[in-house]
């Protein structure tokens, strides 16, 4: 397979696959009613993503065999350069392979949770639809392009967040909505105006553009809105305050999404777009690593006194969102490509993590309530002695949370002190203190993480616990899979090497080091 | 040319001061669609012809179509009560946000000549051809808006499954 | 001080971020936050072409606001749909309503 | 050989670990003969072990990236405290047999104690600093979730929480160091550090001295750090033998003393390890002495045990320290076994309520009065012979006031030694408890340990040649016969030290007549049983860390006007941040 040709069938493919989806689901649904059992859209979803699967197989290849990262210009005439160049670099490689993996997974895990919901088969395509979208995120090389994927990203999630239409998970729709709209109309100001100062959108030609003059002011504005702009749907403390409602009021499935790739996803917009602006990278990273710091501060500390199980791992997510900001701000600020690598290792990580411990949490509130036809929030007392009867499920979230907290021999521990080591390598005295900083938190977060596990290890079960449902093997099975992971990756973390190194090399390429 | 420019520059900013202001939503909506067709006419002057017309029926028409809907089914929520920030500081931010952008951006417009436009690219050329990349996303976007849409309406057939638990 | 054609349309553009982010601060119904929101993108979407008719690119800036419309309709229709159902819901459109979620 | 031995040490337990959770709850006795069969199958790997150390890596991964290579190095010192871990953890796993009946999770007790076993050898026996990390911080993942194993009880939870947070933040110490290491040199070698310190600048190494020192103190329950090993008691008896005395609580002196040739030459260095020795030998002896609860007083006797053995590192007595190591794993074993077995038999750790057991439990009561004079450093038994051996250390290396204030710690051991055995075992019962002698399997473990209390002191000569250049070329200890070794304890200041415990004693037997000095020292008993302040300064921590989580809350206000705010402001402070330093 030619590799543009690969490249092109892993952006079309998770559409087609999402149209697919909702035909076959919506015309099954009106024969048989709509909230039958047997509604194929899943396994729709489920075929289309191996697809896409194969398609980023080849285009993985094609990236390891070359080391070159390749694109194709699809424009009026052929070899124009004003069109839209489609780029698969490192980022592109990592952002997919983490985008498919866990839509994979939380699609298979929805065969049971989302089962006999109203609009399934709405519900799967678009999930499909907002995979694709950020697939496409990571590989545009087009500054606006790059904005319509991320709003098209958006656009998707909105009705994923309210997928349940009570009052709370509207109103976390509704502010969801309204914070990231301002948002998108933050980096919009910001695209045109560098529109206005490089004349062109393409992020290489951006880079020559505004790499023969002294910046203007008018490009570090830009920068900021940019900054700012893509910093809400990234979590950024302040502009985070969106995100512990949604991520508790979305299906359990959609808050494994939203936390382990559609906050990285706004992060890796930020991350290429600020990377071509010439000669301000030092700027940027000090202030990542600004709002690294208060991130992961803010974030733990919020999550010190939930007693909401999603919540609490929601913000936890903020905390977590602080420790790569660490690493890519050595990056930025520094030149540090281990930075890039360790920012990069831990958005891998954390998606396994945080979209283990969501999925996992959200298996006992399926069990312990939606099953039952119930909404409530998932309280930290419900889940009293749940390893008695759920040990599978209690294990899955001890492994997870106890990454998060960065305890070994689990993967949380080595994207940490591969960020660490790259604070330490900087050798600057801010940011070694930064690093013992984020250790501090470290062990902060776990006056947290441990008192969860610690009630679900209770000899005695809460009364909830004791008339759960089954926990059936759709839910299971991802639960093992990520479990299984997140060890491995704890015992032999270069076996990521192959992505993240190459996307910290693509990070490092876009700054021109 | 100039005062052309200028009064329609102020008309904009008087429109959407006033859809912010409008006490019954219906006003607001109305005032938004003046906004937008005033809007599309700087556009026309900027030289963006077709974008011009498209604003004019999207902005100003469909949009506003869409809020008198849902003002219809929502019904009027008059009573506008005092938001929990305190005013002054709404002001202030807002007026430091907007005045830093201002301080920043316009001193390098002002030098900026207002030339013809020479670019012999039609819109089509730019639609269809180099964005092709947009426009196909386009067709995502609305796919997926009005599947989202359409996933907000359903009504809840299982509503008894979905109780709420009120806290 | 020389006032060009650019300045006055930024400052149409400065008006509009101001007037709906003050909104946005200021006010409680749910379908003025929606309007706020429209005032804002169509000054984002004014600065796109202004930005590429003083690079002699207005073609490729009127194809980019093409698609700044189109999903910014999108975002209004799927906000004023959330709206719709929050006000049958909870019976108001005071955000006020809308915080049950602290903390 | 060596290569499997290793690998076996490690792994075995592992694989236990892994087996005996597999064997699911519902089959307790599998599940006991699987954790006695892989923990003894790796205890004969420790012994059969030590007679093969050596300086040579035996084991090397190269695992590259930021990561180095993990490598192996089985040297005298990593082996002798390699088959400490893994011959105590038998045993203790053999007593949990008879003391964990009945229990429902005995799964996740078995796994977690097999996965630490496996874990500490590991933290003894590597030379990267990076893993020894990561070891270091799997040991204090066990530890929490053994202590904390009964979740039901908060105490337990609480003191696992503790034991957890305060390990971990020592363990900032060791990051750091193994951070700074391969910021310096790009590798995590120990072995390349401790040969050549100044591949690291001077003043980076004062960094990583002192960091190790925060890591071992917390580690070891030092001063500062103490007060987490007396509410780690809550754990189930073999555990607090195991773990919190015989093994894991020495990771922190082991690490002293294998930095000891890279560190001594910092500044300052050997004095604060001796400082906090010191100061912790005396304040744990305190808070032994006005202990109420059986398990406390043990702990407390840890602590202040640990403390001669960190004094010893400091004035540079790192034979000696280790040969107090092993006494101390061998007797601190026995009594806490021992103390286990009389909480089992009467279901209380209240000494109020004990009192003449001795009659109802003689077995028991032999052996905890063998691992009593053992502490309390009465001739012949082995803690008499090591307990000289620092004191010796500290005289011909240390300063004076040092000595003397470890002087006065071993009378105080004595006293409160003495007072323990008697409200356990002798006077009249003082209530209606009835004890029944250790099970069998208890006796299993409890015999050779009570065995290896009265003779591990012969192995003096063997222990030296095991620490001799040959294995760790850079701590130069001189391999000696045994008789030589303990003829330096006949001299003059052994006597004077024997007189000071022999004072302990008889303070004891006259208290009554010196009622009136405990009058004039009733500042010191009250300040001893408030642990000296240092609770309330961890609460006020703990207390103020969640006073400002819970005051952070208030901004998350729900208020969708609030929230746009945020973003607002954040814009403000990026674009003047930018105006202001954008270069």
């Amino acid at each position: 397979m030619r590799e543009y040709t690969a490249l092109i069938w892993l952006l079309m493919t998770p559409f087609l696959g999402a149209a697919l989806t909702y035909l076959i689901g919506r015309s099954v649904a009106r024969r048989v009613g709509d909230s039958s059992t047997v509604n194929p859209a899943r396994w729709v979803a489920l075929l289309s993503q191996l697809a896409t699967g194969v398609f980023l197989y080849f285009s993985a290849q094609a990236l390891w065999v070359s080391g070159r990262p390749f694109g194709v210009t699809i424009a009026r005439l052929a070899n124009d350069v004003n069109g839209i160049l489609l780029r698969f670099d490192g980022i592109s490689l990592l952002l997919a392979s983490v985008v498919l993996v866990l839509t994979f997974l939380v699609t298979l895990y929805s065969v049971t949770y989302m089962q006999g919901e109203v609009g399934e088969e709405k519900y799967y395509a678009l999930l499909m639809a907002m995979t694709g979208m950020m697939i496409g995120l990571g590989c545009t090389h087009d500054l606006f392009n790059l904005w319509v994927w991320f709003e098209g990203m958006a656009i998707s999630s909105y009705m994923l967040v309210a997928f349940y239409h009570q009052s709370a998970s509207l109103e976390a729709g509704i502010k969801y909505l309204v914070q990231s709209a301002v948002g998108s109309v933050f980096v919009l100001l910001g695209i045109a105006l560098i529109f206005l100062e490089a004349g062109s959108l393409n992020l290489s030609a951006i880079h020559m553009a505004l790499g023969s003059a002294s910046a203007s002011p008018v490009v570090w504005v830009a920068g900021a809105l940019l900054l700012i702009g893509f910093g809400v749907k990234t979590a950024l403390v302040p502009l985070h305050t969106w995100l512990p409602d949604a991520h508790s009021q979305a299906p359990s499935g959609i808050s494994a999404m939203l936390s382990g790739v559609v906050i990285e996803a706004g992060l890796v917009a930020m991350l290429r777009s600020l990377a071509v602006l010439p000669g301000m990278a030092e700027t940027w990273g000090y202030l990542l690593l600004g709002f690294g710091a208060l991130n992961m501060l803010v974030g733990n500390l919020m999550a010190l006194r939930q007693t909401q199980v999603k919540r609490l791992l929601a913000y936890s997510s903020l905390a977590h969102m602080g420790y790569m900001l660490i690493g890519f701000g050595a990056a930025f600020g520094f030149g540090s490509q281990a930075g890039a690598a360790g920012g990069f290792f831990h958005l891998m990580i954390h998606m396994l993590m945080k979209g283990l411990a969501f999925l996992g949490v959200g298996a006992f509130l399926y069990t312990l309530y939606v099953a039952k036809g119930k909404h409530g929030p998932l309280m930290i007392e419900d889940l009293s002695g749940a390893a008695r009867r759920y040990p599978l499920a209690a294990f899955a979230v001890s492994v997870a949370v106890l990454g998060l907290g960065g305890l070994p021999p689990l993967a949380g521990f080595m994207s940490k002190w591969q960020i660490f080591v790259a604070g330490f390598a900087t050798q600057s005295p801010w940011v070694i203190g930064l690093v013992v900083f984020a250790a501090l938190n470290s062990v902060l977060s776990l006056g947290y993480y441990a008192p969860l596990v610690n009630r679900m290890y209770r000899q005695q079960p809460s009364a909830l616990v004791l008339q759960g449902e089954k926990l059936s093997v759709w839910l299971a099975l991802p639960l093992v899979l990520m479990t299984v992971l997140v060890v491995v990756l704890g015992f032999w973390p270069t076996l990521a090497a192959g992505w993240y190194e190459t996307a910290a090399d693509s990070l490092m390429r876009l700054l021109s080091y | 040319m100039l005062i052309w420019h200028g009064l329609v520059v102020a008309g904009i900013v008087v429109c959407a001061i006033l859809a912010i202001r409008a006490q019954r939503l219906l006003t607001s909506a109305l005032w938004l669609a003046g906004c937008s067709a005033l809007v599309a006419v700087l556009l026309y002057l900027m030289g963006a012809a077709e974008l011009a017309v498209i604003e004019l029926s999207v902005g100003a028409g469909l949009v506003t179509v869409l809020f008198v809907f849902a003002i219809n089914i929502a019904g009027e929520d008059a009573a506008s009560l005092p938001s929990p920030l305190p005013r002054p500081l709404s002001w202030v931010v807002v007026l430091v946000a907007v005045g830093l952008l201002a301080w920043r951006v316009l001193p390098e417009l002002l030098p900026l000549p207002w030339l013809r436009v020479t670019d012999s690219s039609t819109f089509s050329d730019w639609v269809w051809g180099n964005r092709m990349v947009d426009l196909l996303l386009q067709v995502v976007l609305i796919f997926a808006g009005v599947l989202g849409m359409m996933g907000l309406l359903s009504e809840r057939k299982k509503a008894g499954e979905h109780e709420e638990e009120s806290a | 001080m020389n006032l060009s054609v650019a300045t006055l349309v930024f400052v149409a553009v400065l008006g509009l971020l101001g007037v709906g982010l003050y909104a946005l601060l200021a006010t409680r119904n749910l379908i003025k936050v929606i309007v706020a929101l429209q005032i804002l993108v169509k000054g984002a979407m004014l600065a796109l072409v202004l930005a590429g008719r003083l690079r002699n690119a207005v073609q490729e800036a009127q194809s980019l606001a093409l698609t700044v419309i189109v999903a910014d309709t999108i975002v209004a229709v799927i906000g004023l749909t959330l709206a719709v159902q929050i006000r049958q819901r909870l019976g108001t459109l005071d955000i006020k309503a809308l915080t049950s979620l602290r903390r | 050989m060596t290569l499997i031995l290793v690998a076996a040490m490690i792994l075995l337990p592992w694989a236990g670990a892994l087996f005996v959770w597999a064997a699911g709850n519902e089959r307790p006795r599998l599940q006991n003969g699987l954790a006695v069969t892989f923990s003894v199958a790796a205890g004969i790997c420790g012994l059969a072990m030590l007679p093969r150390a050596g300086a040579e890596v035996v084991l090397n991964f190269p695992v590259g990236g930021a990561f180095g290579d993990f490598t192996f190095v089985a040297d005298g010192l990593g082996v002798f405290l390699a088959a400490v871990a893994t011959v105590i953890g038998s045993l203790a796993v053999i007593f949990s047999v008879d003391y964990m009946k009945g229990e429902h999770q005995l799964g996740r007790y078995y796994a977690m104690v097999l996965f630490f076993i496996g874990a500490m050898v590991g933290l003894v026996l590597t030379s990267n600093l990076l893993l020894m990390f990561f070891f270091w911080e799997i040991t204090a993942l066990c530890s929490y979730a053994l202590i904390s194993f009964n979740n039901d009880d908060p105490k337990a939870v609480a003191g696992g929480m503790k034991a957890l947070i305060i390990t971990q933040l020592g363990g900032i110490g060791l990051l750091v160091g193994a951070l700074v290491l391969y910021a310096y040199t790009g590798s995590y070698d120990i072995q390349a550090l401790i040969a050549n310190p100044a591949i690291v600048p001077a003043g980076v190494l004062a960094w990583m001295a002192f960091g190790g020192l925060a890591a071992a103190a917390a580690k070891s329950a030092q001063f500062p750090f103490q007060t987490w090993l007396p509410d780690a008691m809550e754990a189930p008896t073999p555990i607090s033998a195991l773990i919190h005395a015989a093994t894991m609580v020495n990771a922190g002196v082991y690490l002293l003393a294998r930095f000891y040739p890279a560190f001594h030459g910092v500044p300052g260095w050997t004095t604060a390890v001796t400082l906090v020795g010191l100061v912790t030998a005396l304040l744990a002896a305190l808070m032994a002495l006005v202990a109420n609860d059986l398990k406390r007083v043990l702990a407390y006797s840890t602590v202040s045990q640990l403390g001669y053995m960190v004094y010893a590192v400091g004035v540079g007595g790192i034979y000696a320290s280790q040969f107090h190591l092993l006494s101390h794993s061998v007797f601190k074993a026995l009594l806490f076994l021992s103390a286990g077995a009389v909480i089992h038999a009467v279901g209380t750790r209240d000494m109020r309520q004990m009192g003449g057991l001795g009659k109802q439990m003689p077995l028991t009561r032999a052996v905890f009065i063998i691992g009593s004079l053992a502490l309390a450093g009465i001739p012949i038994l082995n803690g008499f012979w090591s307990k000289e051996l620092v004191l010796e250390a500290g005289l011909m290396h240390g300063p004076m006031w040092a000595y003397v204030g470890m002087l006065i710690g071993a009378g105080l051991t004595a006293f409160y030694t003495y007072r323990m055995v008697t409200m356990v075992f002798y006077g009249s019962p003082r209530s209606a408890l009835h004890g029944h002698d250790a099970g069998p399997a208890m006796r299993v473990a409890l015999i050779p340990l009570a065995f290896g209390a009265l003779t591990t002191w012969l192995l003096a000569g063997p222990f030296s040649r095991l620490l001799s250049v040959e294995s760790l070329p850079m701590h130069h200890i001189e391999p000696e016969n045994t008789w030589v070794i303990l003829e330096e304890v006949f001299s003059l200041p052994t006597l004077i030290a024997l007189l000071v415990v022999a004072l302990g004693l008889v303070c004891w037997w006259q208290r009554e007549r010196l009622a009136g000095l405990g009058q004039a020292l009733k500042g010191i008993g009250w300040a001893a049983e408030h642990s000296f302040g240092f609770e309330a300064v961890n609460r006020a921590i703990v207390g103020g860390t969640q006073k400002l989580g819970e005051a952070l809350r208030v901004t998350q206000t729900g208020w969708l006007n609030w929230n746009v705010f945020g973003i607002l402001a954040g814009l403000v402070v990026v674009l003047i941040v930018v105006i202001l330093g954008g270069r």
